[in-house]
């Protein structure tokens, strides 16, 4: 018997993530937990999801246990339906095929723009992150999931360096900036699940996790939250969630912490 | 239905597709289904070119069906062009590439703009974008899905695929999407671009299908006699004893004779020796 | 024993259109003689001729009998180095890589403009010919080899309607219409050989096919020719030239008139 | 000599491009030849893109070799950028893909050019072409004179080849050209695009090639281990072992150790199962 009590926050972020996931729909997929939260749905109760990949992968069917370390690896095309390159699967992004982008993210602030540049001052920066690789491309093109550690320096008023556009400055200014469709529709942490403000934009929590209090998710959030007129509460992992997560990743690469 | 001329802003092309049903669903229907996803007057765009990969049946089932209107669009047209004509289901074809400066194939194509180059100040020449309200596409193989490959020449038939706001695709097998996972190299268009798929042996007959068939000549020149000769009485003919009358497309092949069939497929698979 | 003397037109252009390609050379050619003449200097003199079609082929390696009846058609992949789609083998034209550009014409002119569309006014021709095809942006981006019959109508002071532009209207019309590269190379036909003046861009002879008068030549032309100041007679056919070629084709389907 | 964000006007690229030598020639050179092709401070684009078919070998060349001020470009770069700016052999390193409106990506990006689509008003973004100097790209297979064959992902490398002025492959194997000819499908790379070809089995090592190995990552650990604990002297110590002192690639892959390759080569493999 697996103990649904414990599980880490890795853990938690690819199940409640997986849960957004529908039969049937596209989704353009990063690597670690959004990889793993997409195999995860496709093997739990959506066997028809079709994942795609920034390195030129349509349908991926990722084995259990072989995870690729990036979305740029062989292991990436083991049993897909389709190989191309990458420039022809971000115009699949653009031509509106995918339903879902769904990425992680280091730092996210209340219109759901996300920063994978720089901490602080972008000329003179205190912290180079990893850079955009793909992520402007999803972010700009569709409706995006990010699951992300939930912490006080991530969840900031305004992210020092816009790299993948949410809503920008709320309203309708993303439509303003030449970005007509898409936008940010959910955010999935240990603490709770989000979406956005239909007219502001706002940041909004839709649902806590379980033992979660209002309080502690605004303590660990730079910014005043909305919170949902119906509240609700996630479900806890199931045994069958937690099984099959541990399964896809024996080795807890990518849900250790 | 749109002009062929007409540019479709991005959101709107957005919003089409969204109204579609993308999902992951058997899309295998019959010719004569197939047909009826394509309506008068819409703009159609032809996979393969010239003798090579046309979708013959799904064009022959066009004329059968006495469409109306069509604007069709292919990179060079052959007999497939006769008869979409002759048959009075098209009243346009717009033909292959671009023109370039000095050339009066420019004059006649109002449609395109030249700009200065933001980045080097050079001329260019834009053509404008080409979203066909339908493409018909025929391939060696795909999924009931729609995931579909195609072996050899390509020809425009991905870019169209993508481009066009509805895709049918024919196929000379409908194959296990586990066949399609074992090679997806060779797969060139996905099943979500792809909107009904029909399996027909033969499909592109007689023009060839590369690695199954090449075109069947002596029903080709026995064609082209009959309409040079006479090309209003000579088509008619031919719809007639060819198209209209017949029970179904293995009829059409029966009448191309199952000698010529057989020779082609024997020299259409010649191309994988050595 | 082949009789050299005994030969049809067709036979002419075809081995004095190879004779013009160089071993090692990057060629385009169309369907017809080009594609006939390109493959006899390839199995003549130049085993490294790289041959292109617009159907999307690279290296093309014709088995004699077995001509494509067009450059779509699968014979022509036959024993090739790639197959790519016809945008991507055109765009190759545009980036440089092709040395010569070889088709056949319906009609040309002094400055080598060549029409394939309208006989007559083209908004309400006399006679509808065949269109472009890849004809226009081969002759746009290369320096171009024409092969074609020579009647006093095909070969005219201006062409009914410019399909694939040559030199304009003669001098630097050409650059400054947009194409800064390429051009008319040679014209070859049944009584001569032509090229074009470095300045004025005008037609000129450059040598007389054997037993071929400069009257016979200006007599069949509707405009006037130049006459180069060393003008030379070409080396009639050999028996090894015939021989191969009608190896090639067998069934005369490219050499028959 | 290009700066990375100048853009070169279309008469220049023929100009270099008709400079170049590309007739049919054999072009099999050694590592240290084809790094001689590189000359200090050109821009140079890089294929594969994170930890898949890097040209490695080359790029551990150029580090032998002292190169100075390389421009780099790269899908997204992984260990390859650690060491190209770690030894001081490039000082700029662009990579990947483009930003649209609203993101803080194009304020930096002032070579971005906004303009409004002539056929529908609507904004555009037009970034700027890049043409390196010179391209490295690592294949499975080609032939002596560069026609190359990649399987699975091939990323940006089919554009990179076809943009840049110059192209060195490695290979994994070379190949006939008889054995090219029998797949013609599976060629990626023209051998006219192509100016050098050095084969050197696990040429990207440690990390992978498709259907080959995998990538290498007891090295890779040990390796990120050394350099995140001592940015400076790890990555000196690094090239030291690893790079400056060896007497060639074999020996580097010695130093990875058979063990570590086998097992990626049989991982590597068994993307062909089933």
């Amino acid at each position: 018997m697996t103990d649904t009590t414990r599980h880490t926050a890795s853990e938690m972020l690819a199940i409640l993530s997986a849960r957004q996931l529908k039969e049937g729909q596209v989704v353009f997929a990063g690597v670690g937990v959004p990889l793993l939260a997409a195999t995860l749905a496709q093997r739990l109760r959506c066997p028809g999801l079709t994942i795609l990949f920034e390195g030129g992968v349509i349908g991926a069917f990722v084995e259990p246990g072989k995870l690729p370390p990036s979305t740029n690896d062989q292991r990436c095309t083991k049993r897909a339906n389709m190989v191309l390159g990458s420039a022809e699967v971000l115009l699949l992004l653009q031509r509106g095929y995918v339903d879902i982008g769904f990425m992680g993210g280091a730092q996210i602030d209340k219109y759901g723009n996300l920063n994978s540049s720089f901490i602080g001052d972008s000329d003179n920066p205190k912290t180079r992150l990893p850079g955009t690789g793909g992520g402007n491309d999803i972010s700009s093109l569709t409706n995006m999931i990010v699951a992300m550690k939930h912490e006080k320096r991530r969840f900031v008023e305004h992210v020092d360096f816009i790299t993948s556009p949410g809503f920008i400055r709320g309203g309708k200014s993303r439509a303003e900036s030449g970005l007509p469709e898409g936008g940010m529709f959910r955010v999935i942490t240990e603490l709770a699940v989000f979406s956005f403000d239909e007219t502001s934009r706002l940041m909004k929590v839709l649902a806590l996790n379980p033992g979660i209090t209002r309080d502690q998710v605004q303590d660990n959030t730079g910014f005043d939250l909305i919170f949902d007129d119906q509240l609700g509460v996630t479900e806890p992992p199931t045994e069958h969630e937690l099984t099959t997560l541990r399964m896809l990743d024996p080795d807890r690469l990518f849900i250790a912490g | 239905m749109v002009a062929q001329d007409a540019v479709q802003p991005y959101k709107e092309l957005r919003q089409n597709l969204a109204r579609r049903d993308r999902s992951l669903r058997e899309k295998v229907v019959t010719l004569e289904e197939a047909a009826s996803f394509v309506r008068d007057g819409a703009s159609v765009g032809i996979g393969g070119s010239t003798m090579s990969r046309t979708p013959m049946a799904l064009i022959w089932q066009l004329i059968r069906a006495r469409k109306k209107e069509l604007s069709c669009s292919r990179c060079i047209i052959s007999t497939d062009g006769d008869l979409l004509l002759g048959s009075g289901v098209s009243n346009h074809i717009v033909s292959s590439w671009f023109a370039q400066g000095g050339s009066d194939v420019g004059k006649k194509r109002l449609e395109a703009k030249e700009i200065d180059c933001p980045f080097t100040g050079e001329k260019l020449l834009l053509v404008p974008a080409l979203n066909p309200d339908v493409a018909l596409i025929h391939v060696q193989r795909c999924d009931a899905y729609g995931n579909a490959q195609i072996d050899g020449l390509q020809f425009m038939d991905i870019d169209l695929a993508m481009a066009a706001n509805r895709v049918i695709l024919t196929t000379e097998r409908i194959v296990s999407n586990d066949q399609i996972r074992r090679s997806p190299d060779q797969t060139k268009i996905p099943f979500f671009c792809v909107d009904a798929v029909v399996e027909v042996p033969f499909g592109s007959a007689p023009h060839e299908c590369y690695g199954v068939y090449e075109p069947m000549m002596n029903h080709l020149e026995t064609y082209v006699k009959q309409v040079n000769g006479d090309p209003v009485g000579g088509m008619k003919k031919y719809l007639d004893q060819h198209v209209y009358g017949l029970k179904n497309w293995n009829e059409f092949l029966s009448l191309i004779g199952i000698d010529e069939i057989v020779a082609a497929s024997r020299r259409g698979r010649s191309i994988f020796d050595d």
